[in-house]
């Protein structure tokens, strides 16, 4: 049914997903906690910011991460003389770019939700000895689960299905970089249907479950 | 109970909300409760979330006996988590998430290891909770949300009270459980509570200290018995208020009664668990204090006083006044109607009987 | 092992030619990236690992041996050619003067702002001047695959695409093609280079030449591609 | 206040929820106020949420007058929305995105129009919302909350008002602005009120009929006089009801008193609005009535009935009990203490003076 | 600056994410609403199906909305018949896969938002006489508002930065479904550097005013 190919870019694609679904969790709770609680009159404008890589087309996205993260580029000249190499066409690279690309369907989702929390259970954590950072994971995350939820479903689905981004920045090299979503782009390329619908198939069977899984984890509502 | 600075609770706050002011400076005692008194909006949560460091735009000083909480004059600021209090929110704000179990725990992981421990079971017990403490809050009555959040706030082993109005959404009889309860803490733990209470029977029961506030400023603070022994104060609080005497048990009497021994003679009282020796603490209602012209034979009132008319003063019900009372030395406050003040002659400088037909002993 | 990038009009011609190859390298780790020329282009400027570009615009690799990035000269490899094509109709009788006709209502082509195929497609329409006629007719694949996927899937009644996907095993039972004369655009030159990165890689080098063999030249030609003289070097 | 079927409130409702169970068989009158009262996490809150069709899992019927609005059985069921009630919640439950004006609003705009209309700025001035009117509800204190929800109750035009502990986190000055206003709500409007508070005086006051609810299930369900004159009740509820008597006012004294005319005898009361010829309700605090064995000269005390004593029960304290009296068809319940009830002699069938030293008009 | 086909493909964008952003609301809220309220078993299974379009690569997603909407295709058959034509190519065409792809940047906010208004408010508003209908609109929409924003924001840039779908379904006609994301791709694949820095320029400029005017609409937090 599936080629070794096809195998190799399930996998890769899973790894990737899973890296960057976690990543963007870690790296977009603090940065959503600080847009749901600031007052200050910098919060609209970055809140803004986050979401604008959307509104790119990925290819294109693709091509400035690509010629930033190359030899003559500014973030290119950062990783090589911290000996780090060149981050296209490498794993590493594709977690970079995907983390920028799905950044936003994950913050947007915690930050609504951080701010749903809202003042008085922190108030009483406060008032019974727990810290900021005591609180944030006692009181805030655990009321925040259906934002993380809903980022976690966004962040992964999103970064399984995006190729645009993964294709510039990736160059498609087996087992590197790439991922089912260019696989399957590459049969529909060849016209080799049958292939493409069994890997979209198994792909949405599998997101399926993975989406059912995450879901099970968003509480269900009280009765008062 | 101590007024000395170093030892008590001062409160220099001054905080603008929308059409509000906050302006207060007390000096409250160190120990024993202090009640928070005052109609509707007249800044009582405000107050206590001030204190607590909740209110971030509160100017001024607090201060915990030797150590200092906020001084805004210095840009000093303990943050609320490193303040050691207990606070019971008017709407006990219990965590969502957690378990009845879980918020309890919540409270007592984290306790601060100063103030004093107190076994979990045994307040679990007095409130109630055992039944509850697989719930989430959300499946909870609205006295039982109450109740956990007092638990709560109990098992940090705080060492200030804040309390605001934990008790008003109990039945009397939960009341009459949990107040002794209050009492002992009061007088074990001696640490200083700051009790928000519309009720003025919480308040004569349990109080040391009063603070009457309205429209965010402070009517009267003082100690509770010479407080509630102005009159000066708004009628409708002095009648609901009363008096509060304190004396020694001389003995006790059969009939679970005890006599007590007060400035100007003598009072027999329920009997609340008091030796012979110790202080014990009364409050007489304004209502209970009759007053006739010679001491009355074959009834079943108890207590009868020779007493001296001070001063009366108008009630808030135009058929009735109250009469300012001294008692050889306890001053009394009755409330009676205007006709009989009439019938009876009496005037201030009178010599009278005041007939007291219940004193409710506060332990 | 071996990394090539080429040109997406080459997927079945080079599958072809890189299983005879393989066969004579057993053990040598061979993959292909099938895409857009352009845009290997500008992947192997930044760097990208592929050791052969094959390329649909031979100017690409010229530009990069121009930048040094190659290892080898540019070598022209094939000639594309443009057919007419369309499951809907037969077009085995058509030229591009029938296009105008109100039956083909909406007409395919690749972009021609940046696939070759397009270009050479808008070249040959205003050549045969019905240009203006089909224009508002005209819809853009992003790619000559994508043309194609257009015309097969019925949306356009007819299309421009290369003839070595008119060809290919998966259109070929499909529908019917009339070759565009290549006297109507420019030619379709194809190029390849060994990069700069492959210097060194024997493989590459074997494979360079193994495109010169008699097999892989009569396979290319099976697939509708013109052969340039053989070891033909441009520069 | 009527009982017959037809015309009252019938609530038979099961239901089952975590941990506790609601079973009810009531029928209440279809006018006046019928208070529920009982210890928290007893099921008042549950038993107003199943009325007003907030409980699905509520099995049973609910019928007002001649409209059914409940009836599993049938599988009918009326929608909250069309059931033409005020709920005041026990916490408000305040719009959040709305000023308190959009709140008030919101009620008033869907009144279902056959309910008594209410003039806005009346109710508005009456709770004191005046100045808040712009303000979001997250700024408004407890009590200013609660009075925002009363009112915005009250504006929809309720054919049935459900009232849960409205008054809990109010002062006494306030409550007792609102309490004539909800008498009269009562008595003009004659629409049927469900009144859940834990303050007897409120009770007392307010209530025509009462319910004692315990653990889901109905404990007594009467006329708040005749359930108030039980003896076979909670002490520790029967010592804070104390009896409610009625009469009629024969005579306006000066010094704002009126003189009632009582089954048993004439009691003097302070006045509250009555004309000669109205029928008044006073409550009688069990603690406010002594005993004496001949009527007491020169005191304060206004009303003194001859008694005959019927029977004596425990109160809650152990030094007291409670003595229910006859006074000529009055019923009275006096609290004194054992001590005084030994010394006097007194014993069931013996006659006394009821001593009154403080009567409560009611309105 | 810019050549006509610049304006063009940016007043169509415009257009597209307008139309896309207001249907999904539209289309996506009595969906979200359902989700939140619902105690069904479907409830999960739907939900996560709503997020399964994000798992495919774009222009997968397109390649099978082509055919499906094609002369031979289930939804082309229907638009035929229904006097409708076939939507591959055209600007209804457009807005419909645009639908469909940006689908669950819609939902999965409103979802959460709407699970956050809880009982007590719309058991208020019933108790008050209002019907499910207006509860919805005079409470629940208003209380779930920053998922309004939220989704608005995602499917708006979302709808703009797209363009796998787009290419596949729209064929690239100038004024018809050429839009500014495969403007900004032709021009990069045709090396034409300044002027795709421009458009992106100009575009993320634009995105951000939009966005920025979106946030406004964001409520701020409250104090107790
Ligand atoms: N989901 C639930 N919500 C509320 N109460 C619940 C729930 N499940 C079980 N209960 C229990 O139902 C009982 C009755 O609750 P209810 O709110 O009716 O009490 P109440 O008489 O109003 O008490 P209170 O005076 O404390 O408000 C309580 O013991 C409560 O713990
Ligand atoms: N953001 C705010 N939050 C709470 N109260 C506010 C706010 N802004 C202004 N106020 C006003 O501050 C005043 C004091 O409120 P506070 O909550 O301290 O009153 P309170 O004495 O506790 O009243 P209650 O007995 O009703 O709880 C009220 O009049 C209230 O309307
Ligand atoms: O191979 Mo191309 O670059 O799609 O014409
Ligand atoms: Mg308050
Ligand atoms: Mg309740």
């Amino acid at each position: 049914m599936f080629s070794p190919g096809d195998i190799t870019a399930i996998l890769l694609t899973l790894k990737l997903a899973t890296v960057v679904t976690v990543l963007l969790i870690l790296l977009g709770t603090p940065l959503a906690w600080w847009l749901a609680r600031t007052r200050s009159w910098w919060k609209r404008p970055v809140a803004a910011v986050v979401a604008l890589p959307l509104v790119l087309p990925p290819t294109v996205i693709g091509f400035y991460l690509l010629v930033a993260m190359g030899p003559d580029g500014p973030l290119g000249r950062v990783t090589e003389t911290l000996g780090l190499g060149l981050l296209p066409f490498t794993f590493p690279g594709l977690v970079v770019a995907s983390l920028i690309y799905s950044m936003p369907f994950v913050i947007q989702p915690l930050h609504t939700a951080f701010e749903a929390v809202g003042d008085p259970p922190l108030e009483a954590a406060a008032t019974l000895g727990a810290g900021p950072v005591d609180r944030f994971f006692t009181v805030a995350v655990p009321l925040a689960r259906p934002g993380f939820v809903t980022g976690a479903i966004l962040g992964f689905a999103h970064t399984i299905g995006e190729f645009g981004v993964v294709l510039m920045i990736g160059g498609s090299i087996p087992g590197e970089t790439r991922v089912v979503s260019v696989q399957i782009y590459d049969h529909v390329q060849a016209f080799d249907y049958a292939r493409a619908h069994w890997l979209s198939g198994v792909l949405l069977v599998f997101a399926f479950v993975v989406l059912l899984a995450l879901y099970a984890f968003q509480p269900t509502r009280a009765r008062r | 109970m101590s007024t000395v600075p170093g030892d008590g609770l001062t409160v220099r706050l001054d905080l603008a909300l929308l059409g509000f002011r906050l302006d207060v400076d007390l000096l409250l005692p160190g120990a024993g409760v202090t009640a928070l008194f005052g109609p509707s909006g007249s800044g009582k949560t405000t107050c206590l979330r001030a204190i607590a460091g909740l209110e971030a735009g509160a100017a001024g000083q607090v201060r915990l006996g030797d150590r200092l909480w906020q001084d805004s004059a210095r840009g000093f600021f303990v943050p609320v988590h490193r303040r050691p209090l207990g606070y019971v929110f008017q709407d006990a704000a219990l965590f969502p998430h957690l378990s009845v179990r879980g918020n309890l725990d919540y409270g007592a992981r984290r306790a601060r290891g100063d103030g004093p421990a107190l076994a979990f079971d045994a307040i679990v017990a007095l409130l109630g909770l055992g039944p509850l403490l697989a719930r989430r809050p959300s499946h909870l009555s609205g006295g039982e949300r109450q109740r956990v959040g007092i638990a709560r706030a109990l098992l940090a082993r705080p060492r200030l009270l804040l309390l605001d109005e934990p008790l008003a959404s109990l039945d009397d009889a939960r009341k009459r459980e949990i107040l002794p309860y209050l009492e002992r803490l009061r007088d074990e733990l001696a640490i200083p509570a700051l009790y928000v209470s519309h009720s003025i029977d919480e308040v004569a029961r349990l109080a040391d200290h009063l603070v009457l506030l309205e429209h965010g400023a402070v009517v009267a603070s003082g100690p509770l018995r010479a407080t509630l022994a102005r009159t000066d104060l708004p009628p409708a609080f002095l009648e609901h208020a009363g008096v509060v005497v304190e004396g020694h048990v001389v003995r006790q009497l059969q009939d679970d009664l005890l006599l007590l021994d007060i400035a100007g003679g003598q009072l027999l009282v329920p009997a609340s668990g008091q030796a012979v020796g110790q202080v014990m603490r009364c409050r007489i209602a304004t209502g209970d204090v009759s007053l006739a012209m010679a001491p009355a034979r074959d009834t079943s009132i108890g207590n009868q006083l020779p007493v001296t008319v001070l001063q009366v003063v108008d009630a808030s019900h135009p058929a009735m006044c109250l009469v300012q009372l001294d008692a050889g030395g306890t001053r009394l406050l009755a409330q009676v109607t205007r006709r009989a003040w009439k019938r009876l002659g009496l005037a201030p400088g009178a010599s009278a009987w005041a007939q007291i037909k219940a004193v409710a002993g506060l332990g | 092992s071996l990394r090539i990038a080429a040109a997406a009009d080459l997927k079945f011609a080079m599958d072809d030619v890189l299983s005879e190859f393989r066969r004579s390298r057993p053990g040598a780790r061979i993959d292909v990236a099938y895409g857009s020329s352009g845009q290997f282009k500008t992947q192997i400027q930044q760097g990208a690992p592929y050791d052969l570009f094959f390329s649909a615009d031979i100017a690409f690799p010229r530009e990069l041996h121009a930048a040094g990035l190659a290892a080898s000269d540019v070598v022209p490899y094939a000639v594309g050619r443009i057919v007419l094509w369309s499951v809907r109709h037969d077009a085995r009788g058509l030229t591009l003067r029938d296009l105008p006709r109100t039956e083909f209502n909406r007409i395919a082509i690749a972009s021609t702002v940046h696939a070759p195929y397009g270009m050479r497609a808008e070249e040959a329409l205003r050549a045969a001047g019905v240009w203006s006629a089909v224009e508002p007719r005209l819809v853009y694949g992003e790619n000559i695959a994508q043309t194609a996927q257009f015309v097969q899937s019925g949306n356009a009644s007819i299309g421009i695409i290369a003839l070595s996907l008119a060809l290919s095993p998966q259109l070929r039972a499909q529908g019917g093609y009339a070759l565009i004369s290549d006297s109507l655009h420019a030619p379709l030159e194809q190029g390849f280079i060994v990069t700069r990165r492959a210097a060194r890689n024997p493989h590459a080098h074997a494979f360079a030449g193994h495109m010169q063999t008699p097999g892989a030249r009569a396979i290319m030609a099976r697939y509708g591609f013109e052969l340039p003289a053989r070891a033909d070097r441009l520069r």
